[in-house]
């Protein structure tokens, strides 16, 4: 019983699932919506939510999903109908932000009252994985269609373990116990208050002080102090976050593949791993998560070399590089690095220029390709691999994550293993795109790092499964 | 004599210096009998306010002390009594005037409220009661409406107003003795006589004594019983008043009468006047002048018509003083004629061209003639030296040969009487009257033909006064200038000028050679301003009745 | 009352203001590099993506037919949309509107309260200790960057006290009174010692003033020499200066609201101008610029009502 | 009441705290101004300098000031810190000075509608959110000193104005300007020859103080995370990413935020100095 507090960065701002893509919002979505398959806790298997089973036909183009008995928060059925209507607007409402990965949905039928029947255009492995997305978040069509978009996104009617009873803009959304929620017996809080702290030590403060139960953003300098608090839990939970360094490719001397392993040596990952995220992180050694579906434990790790780099750089005519170096002004960690990358690199006798611009800016310079280096980080959405990898290799429209990276073979395998529906077959392609893009070095891998949250000791079951959602179905406060 | 009411005795006053002590007040005594009116003179500096500040322990800075002597009131010693009593004394037993009202009254408090507050003080009364009295004192300072006149604030009452205000705070407490520095020095002539005869009527009335600072020997001549004397803060004569000024026993009391401007008596013989050639070009000459300000804000726009249909002619070497109570428009013609001021109709010729005719002329105008100001201290920018005020000018009007200023500045301050050690000097450094010289070795610099005087020694010691005058008069006989002169003293004007305008309300009301318009004054209001100047002669009152009704009808208003 | 006068026609001086304000900040926020649309898509951008959005916010449309939009629903009380939020700008305006306020008004009536008795203290003990010390400690309170000072007064009466929430804002007047404390501290801190400097400057004059020296000449004792003439009259130029540091103030309360997780209109601006919520800035820019030029009015008439001499 | 007289004029000590006042103030800025110009010389350690080894050290011989998370020397970077902090003190001051003075200078001493046309300019200004146009012009201008120097022109000068002005207006009436016409001088020349000095002064009291709010701004601005570019050490900057380590390090914040209100101190106390010393308030 009671009501959990947790502390964030920001508060939300809107609650209509497919008009956002920030964190911010779709973390909350996974308390309020359920949907119709859910991620399990260690972020790897899918498992049943609103669909009680399903099934897939052997060409990979019908998707049978059945519906349990589930209500919304008002109390009303949920229906076949409701679940055409959701899936539908994501695809085709002007304001959607989601329509590229449903555009491959042909026809979304409910062929009875409890089942839905989806056809696809062409067979899609992770389509299954896209239907855990929080965006695929299961609205109710007549509440929509009562209460209007706006008001709908404001106090939206899910059939999720919680209920929004009032969103203070800026501040908090306050959510209740939705009696209705199918596994209702499941939930032990009353409610759940998300509220906004922006600055980090007050967040921390909050909590020491016991006026937040948990905080979520734990940087990682206040992990060690607030371990040693007796009335404080820190959790250091797996996600499947991952920091990089861009390259980009059409840049002079970077196009080299040489250039780009000789920085990559230069790069002393460790030190990275223990001054910026305080020995938290851990090296990564490929673009997918360590722990993450497919993820190839033995990929190339290249070893810090700077005297072998410096050579390369040489060799391959490039040994004054000055390198732009993009950095997102207002976060503290892309800081750092930078700061420690650009020390690293001078070492290999290149010179990094810092350039901090403003958020919305740097992401500007990186798609027009106005930069040479820049660190970004990403974090799942969904649990297959296809959607990151066809946004870092895929050759799609972002320019493979605006790296401008060009390999022919890889593009090809990026498409072929989407299509591919055989997993076995499908992990060793994306073992081989993971050995491919380390020897391209489509970019520089840097850390895993986990979620870190804190909460009071008197909260239990806090946690986060590496794509970020919040089991708060399941915690306790004593 | 009656037994003194307040007995002074070697009171010393000293200011603690960095190094050691200077002595301000040195053991000065003096006495003051019941209802005696004692009038206090002495040069600038020579510590009359302070001596006034003393006997109620206000001195003006905490580096100031009382060291040594006594001052009893009906027995009572003051100068040890403790603060509590003081607070008692002040007000309640003496109360104080002080020379400029309008710094001394609260700009945001309510003219009534600033009485009623030591009324409610001193006697306890409520707030009605109180209110009750303080409109009986404005009545008896002479408010038409006392009752509306309490609720007005200082800044909407004239000068006169504001110093009777004072006094009406100086009396609501009922003091035994009233002590007025100064009161009237701020003031128009025709304003002071009434002020003066304000506190002889409460004198008479309620029987109170009077310590009036002043440093003009006509007005202590006028309404004072006794006279002291004061130099350099020892107090050098003291005695009735006839006999001093009849017979003054101290060198510094006779030359303070000597310098003091009495206005000639009529068989003084008449200026030599120099005659002009009958075709000559006036240099001035003012054809129906108009000048009007417009003020007030965007709904309540209203005018004021400083210079209402003025025409004046002002011949080559002539020299014409302008006379008129303050407010009168001297300062506004005399801006008109040097085209620093909108003129709203008329003309001006300056030798023959009309110097609304072009840059030209008016860049020919600011060559030849020049103003000296009214304030020594503020008509000289702080930050320049002399000297480099002087060059600047000769730069600009290039005159002189560059090489040439230096020395044309020494002889220009030699003239003035300054010498040469000023050219260093920056106004701040220098006393009012160095500065007026300054002022008007500036104007000299520009060697012009016509010079403008605005009311520039009105500021100054009678001793200072006298030595600037006298460098006027040397300068129009030596450099053949024509000279306006304006001023509202108007023995000053009768000393130096051959001709005599008066101005009253913006409009010329009387014109003439000086010795005909004083003498015969065919205005009544040029009667009433020379009625109005008190003379050093006892005898000649002031405050004649007849003489007074004139001069309220026409030159107070209220 | 004809001094008041200018209370009805001086709003008419506001109109050129504002429109003056509205194009600087429509140009400013369009000349900032960076796209809404892509902000809003994140990482998952595609071109197609991105117009889409664009077309349904009008950004795809010429500058001037934007303006002339944005003047049109000004003119009809509407402010546009938030790409952000996808709500009224007005409405989302007025949902943050309150904390903002609040802390200005706190921190006002806050720093009135500190300034005048310190310098009433330093004025009546001029060049005594007294005075030094609050000078020094005066001189020193406006160096400190207020995210720090905020900081450290949540961890001294907060964290170790534990006497006053940490951040936020409460729900009923009470509770909101509670968590404005330390805010308006911080923020008073530095006002109120700029407000004590100058009243403490204009008190020590007005204590050697003739209008003091009349007073105790009439034998009123220090005390009413002191309240009712020495303040009165030194409040004038205080009241100017308050009016121009609350301007400051309300376009600058971001840190703090940052600090103190104050849901207020400076975290609102920034956040709007890093995702370049366009509509947003404009609104918030022109709400804050409203609430100056009414704060600078409202000193007008304090002005007025303070000085009888004063006329607008 | 125990004093006879409760309105001291400067006294003994008022006359030597004024000229005190000033040369204190002028004293500690000089001592900035050694640190600053003598940074090569007087640092013990290279301020951008990393050493894994040394990190997060609190103050030690080796380290007087301790050492930050990347084990960079404090003190170091405090002392280097001065040249940046200084500049943006001064040149943060100087171009708002210049624009607002000339600017205020030319609308008193003109009047009318020049006057009116750059009142409602001020007006604009005044009311406009300095946070919009900061940050505005740093996202347009890009982050660092630049931009940060350009907004503060923009905004700042209108304080420098409002004060000239109104000193203007008051003084063209002045006698010595009315003679200064009468003697055919130019208006370029009494403008800023014989007003403006006499207007200044204010401005220059007020340029101390605007100092202080200068470094101030600028913190902030390192707060929202757009100040310098790293990882040059400016004391703004160096309080900022301090905090995240203000409960476990303190060391990091404690002595650039030190540095920061002794030098707004050194200034306001200049300030103060010369504000007796030309007789004018602030
Ligand atoms: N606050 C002060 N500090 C130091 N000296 C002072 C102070 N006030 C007055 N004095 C000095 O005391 C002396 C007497 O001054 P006081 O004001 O009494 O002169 P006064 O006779 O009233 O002159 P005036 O006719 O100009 O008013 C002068 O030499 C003056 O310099
Ligand atoms: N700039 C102005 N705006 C509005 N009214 C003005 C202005 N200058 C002068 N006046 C008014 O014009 C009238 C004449 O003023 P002026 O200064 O010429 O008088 P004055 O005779 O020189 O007086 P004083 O003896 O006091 O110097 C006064 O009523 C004054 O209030
Ligand atoms: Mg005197
Ligand atoms: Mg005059």
């Amino acid at each position: 019983a009671g009501v959990l507090t947790i502390g964030r960065r920001e508060d939300s701002t809107t609650f209509d699932p497919i008009k956002t893509a920030q964190n911010i919002d779709l973390w909350v979505f996974a308390n309020v919506y359920d949907v119709l398959i859910r991620v399990d806790k260690t972020g790897t298997k899918l498992e049943p939510g609103l669909a009680e089973s399903w099934e897939v036909s052997p060409d990979g183009l019908t998707y049978t999903l059945k519906l349990r008995d589930a209500k919304f928060s008002d109390g009303s059925d949920l229906t076949a109908g409701d679940v055409v209507f959701s899936l539908t607007r994501i695809r085709d409402d002007k304001g959607s932000l989601w329509a590229d990965p449903f555009k491959v949905m042909d026809t979304v039928e409910a062929t009875d009252p409890k089942t839905v029947t989806i056809k696809l255009k062409q067979a899609t492995a992770p389509f299954l994985a896209t239907l855990a997305f929080p965006i695929a978040s299961v609205l109710s069509k007549k509440g929509f269609e009562t209460l209007g978009p706006e008001k709908y996104a404001e106090t939206p009617i899910g059939s999720g373990a919680f209920t929004i009873t009032e969103w203070r803009r800026g501040d908090r959304v306050i959510l209740a116990k939705n009696p209705h929620f199918w596994e209702a017996d499941r939930v032990s809080l009353d409610g759940v208050e998300w509220i906004s702290v922006p600055d980090d030590n007050t967040r921390m403060l909050n909590v020491q002080a016991g006026q937040l139960d948990t905080a979520i953003f734990v940087p990682f300098s206040r992990v060690a102090e607030l371990q040693k608090d007796s009335n404080l839990t820190v959790h250091l939970d797996p996600s499947t976050r991952e920091d990089h360094l861009l390259i980009n490719h059409e840049h002079g001397a970077l196009a080299k593949k040489e250039v780009r392993q000789a920085l990559d040596m230069a790069i002393d990952e460790q030190a990275v791993v223990d001054t910026v995220t305080f020995g938290y992180g851990e090296v990564a050694n490929s673009y997918v998560p360590k722990g993450a579906l497919y993820y190839y434990a033995d990929n190339l790790k290249r070893p810090y070399d700077p005297e072998k780099a410096k050579q390369m750089l040489a060799d391959a005519g490039a040994s004054d590089l000055t390198l732009n170096y993009v950095v997102r002004a207002g976060d503290e960690i892309v800081e750092q690095t930078a700061v420690l990358l650009q020390q690293q690199l001078a070492k290999a006798g290149v010179t990094v220029n810092i350039q901090k611009v403003d958020p919305s800016q740097e992401w500007d310079m990186l798609v027009a390709g106005d930069y040479d280096v820049g660190v970004n980080y990403w974090t799942n959405d969904i649990l297959d691999p296809d959607q990151k990898t066809t946004f870092v290799l895929g050759h799609d429209a972002n320019m493979n994550y605006m790296t401008r990276y060009n390999n022919e073979k890889v593009k090809e395998l990026v498409a072929a293993a989407r299509t591919e529906m055989d997993p076995a077959k499908r992990e060793q392609m994306y073992t081989d795109l993971q050995k491919m893009a380390k020897e391209d070095v489509n970019w520089i891998d840097l850390y895993y790092s986990p979620f870190i949250n804190v909460s009071r000791k008197n909260i239990e079951n806090f946690y986060q499964n590496p794509l970020g959602r919040f089991f708060l179905e399941d915690v306790v406060k004593n | 004599m009656i037994a003194a009411l307040l007995k002074i005795t070697d009171l010393t006053v000293v200011h603690d210096d960095d190094g050691g002590e200077r002595t301000l007040l040195d053991a000065v005594s003096l006495d003051l009998a019941p209802g005696e009116v004692l009038g206090l003179v002495g040069e600038s500096g020579s510590g009359k306010s302070l001596l006034c500040r003393s006997l109620v322990r206000l001195l003006p800075s905490s580096r100031l002390r009382i060291s040594g002597g006594s001052i009893t009131l009906s027995g009572r010693e003051l100068t040890t009594a403790p603060e509590a009593e003081m607070l008692a004394v002040r007000g309640g037993e003496i109360g104080m005037i002080f020379q400029n009202p309008s710094s001394h009254l609260d700009p945001v408090m309510r003219i009534g409220d600033q009485i009623s507050e030591g009324i409610r003080f001193h006697q306890r009364l409520n707030a009605k009661a109180a209110r009750a009295a303080a409109v009986d004192i404005l009545a008896q300072v002479g408010f038409q409406d006392p009752a509306r006149h309490y609720d007005s604030y200082p800044h909407e009452f004239s000068g006169g107003m504001r110093q009777r205000a004072m006094i009406g705070a100086a009396l609501s407490s009922n003091p035994r003795i009233l002590i007025a520095d100064e009161p009237t020095t701020a003031l128009d002539v025709t304003i002071q006589a009434q002020i003066l005869r304000l506190l002889m009527d409460i004198r008479t009335r309620r029987g109170l004594s009077v310590i009036l600072v002043t440093h003009d020997l006509g007005i202590v001549a006028q309404v004072c019983d006794r006279i002291a004397v004061m130099r350099q803060g020892r107090l050098v004569e003291v005695g009735e008043k006839r006999g001093l000024l009849a017979a003054p026993a101290h060198a510094y009391t006779r030359s303070l009468i000597a310098s003091h401007p009495s206005l000639p008596e009529e068989d003084m013989p008449a200026k030599t006047e120099k005659r002009q050639a009958p075709g000559a070009v006036p240099l001035v000459d003012i054809v129906k002048l108009h000048v009007r300000f417009a003020t007030g804000g965007l709904f309540r726009r209203g005018a004021v018509d400083a210079i209402k249909e003025v025409t004046l002619r002002v011949m080559p070497g002539e020299t014409v003083g302008i006379v008129g109570e303050s407010g009168s428009g001297k300062s506004t013609l005399a801006r008109a004629v040097l085209g620093l001021t909108p003129v709203s109709s008329g003309t001006i010729r300056f030798d023959g061209a009309d110097i609304a005719s072009g840059r030209a002329v008016l860049a020919t105008l600011r060559r030849q003639t020049a103003m000296v100001f009214q304030d020594p201290y503020n008509a000289l920018n702080p930050h320049l030296t002399v000297g480099k005020m002087l060059a600047e000018v000769l730069r600009v009007q290039g005159k002189i040969e560059t090489a040439q200023i230096p020395a044309r500045c020494g002889e220009l301050l030699d003239l003035v009487g300054l010498g040469r050690a000023f050219l260093d000097r920056k106004p701040r450094s220098m006393s009012g009257g160095q500065c007026q010289r300054a002022g008007i070795a500036r104007a000299l610099a520009v060697d012009p033909k016509l010079i403008i005087a605005d009311e520039c020694v009105a500021a100054l010691d009678v001793t200072i006064q006298a030595q600037i005058v006298e460098l006027f008069r040397e300068l129009v006989e030596r450099m053949s200038l024509t000279l306006i002169f304006i001023a509202h003293d108007l023995a000053i004007v009768r000393n130096l000028c051959q001709r005599v305008v008066v101005m009253h309300r913006g409009a010329i009301v009387e014109e003439g050679r000086s010795e005909e318009v004083f003498s015969r004054p065919k205005h009544a209001y040029t009667a009433a301003l020379i009625a109005a100047i008190p003379h050093i002669d006892p005898d000649k009152p002031l405050l004649a009745p007849s003489k007074m009704a004139t001069a309220q009808a026409d030159g107070v208003a209220n | 009352m004809h001094r008041y006068k200018f209370v009805l026609y001086r709003p008419l001086q506001f109109l050129p203001v504002l429109f003056g304000i509205s194009v600087i900040t429509f140009i400013l926020v369009r000349l900032i590099p960076g796209d809404p649309a892509r902000v809003l898509l994140g990482t998952r951008a595609t071109p197609e993506a991105i117009a889409r959005i664009r077309a349904q916010y009008g950004l795809d449309e010429p500058l001037l037919a934007q303006y002339f939009y944005f003047l049109r629903n000004l003119a009809d009380g509407e402010m546009g949309r938030s790409i952000l939020y996808k709500i009224d700008v007005l409405k989302l305006i007025a949902t943050r509107i309150e904390p903002t306020l609040m802390l200005v008004l706190c921190s006002m009536v806050l720093s009135v309260l500190i300034a005048v008795p310190v310098a009433a203290i330093a004025a009546r003990n001029h060049g005594r200790l007294a005075d030094q010390v609050i000078r020094i400690v005066s001189t020193f309170g406006i160096g400190f960057p207020p995210f720090w000072l905020g900081l450290m007064l949540i961890i001294l009466f907060s964290v170790e006290l534990a006497i006053l929430p940490v951040s936020g804002y409460g729900n009923t007047l009470s509770e909101k009174l509670a968590h404005l404390v330390l805010p308006s501290l911080t923020v008073s801190l530095s006002l109120s010692t700029v407000l004590a400097r100058s009243l403490r400057a204009a008190m020590v004059e007005g204590l050697r003033s003739d209008v003091a020296t009349a007073a105790r000449a009439r034998g009123m004792p220090e005390s009413i020499v002191f309240w009712r003439h020495v303040l009165p009259n030194s409040l004038v130029p205080t009241v100017n200066l308050l009016a121009v540091n609350i301007g400051w103030l309300i376009g600058g309360t971001v840190v703090v609201e940052t600090v103190f997780a104050l849901p207020g209109m400076g975290q609102l601006l920034v956040r709007a101008i890093f995702s370049r919520d366009y509509m947003v800035v404009q609104g918030v820019a022109m709400v804050f610029a409203c609430a100056t030029v009414l704060i600078n009015f409202l000193a007008d008439i304090v002005t007025v009502a303070l000085d009888p001499r004063v006329k607008l | 009441m125990s004093e006879p007289l409760a309105a001291p004029a400067l006294g003994r000590s008022g006359r030597f705290r004024r000229r005190g006042t000033l040369a204190a103030g002028v004293f500690l800025l000089g001592g900035f101004v050694v640190l600053a110009l003598g940074a090569p010389l007087i640092a013990p350690y290279d301020p951008i300098a990393q050493d894994a080894t040394a990190r997060l050290q609190g103050p030690s011989w080796l380290h007087s000031f301790g050492t930050d998370n990347f084990g960079r020397d404090i003190l170091s970077r405090v002392i280097w810190g001065a040249r940046i902090d200084l500049q943006i003190a001064i040149i943060g001051v100087i171009f708002p000075f210049l624009i607002g003075t000339t600017l205020g200078t030319v609308a008193g001493f003109f009047g009318g509608i020049v006057d009116a046309i750059f009142m409602r300019l001020v007006d604009i200004i005044l009311a406009f959110p300095f946070l919009v146009l900061m940050l505005s012009i740093i996202a347009i201008l890009g982050p660092g000193l630049a931009s940060f120097y350009i907004a503060m022109a923009l905004v700042g000068w209108v304080s420098y104005a409002r004060l000239v002005r109104a000193q203007m207006l008051v003084l063209k009436n002045h006698d010595y300007a009315v003679a200064a016409v009468s003697l055919g001088f130019s208006r370029t020349r009494i403008m800023f020859r014989h007003l403006l000095p006499n207007a200044a002064a204010g401005s220059v009291v007020f340029a101390m103080s605007d100092a202080v709010l200068v470094l101030l701004n600028g913190a902030a601005i390192s707060y929202l995370g757009l100040g310098v570019q790293p990882p040059v050490a400016e004391w703004g900057v160096m309080v900022a990413e301090g905090q995240a380590f203000v409960t476990t390090a303190w060391w990091i914040t404690l002595f650039p935020g030190l540095s920061i209100v002794t030098l707004a101190f050194a200034f306001s106390m200049i300030g103060d100095g010369l504000a007796d010393l030309f007789g004018v308030h602030e």
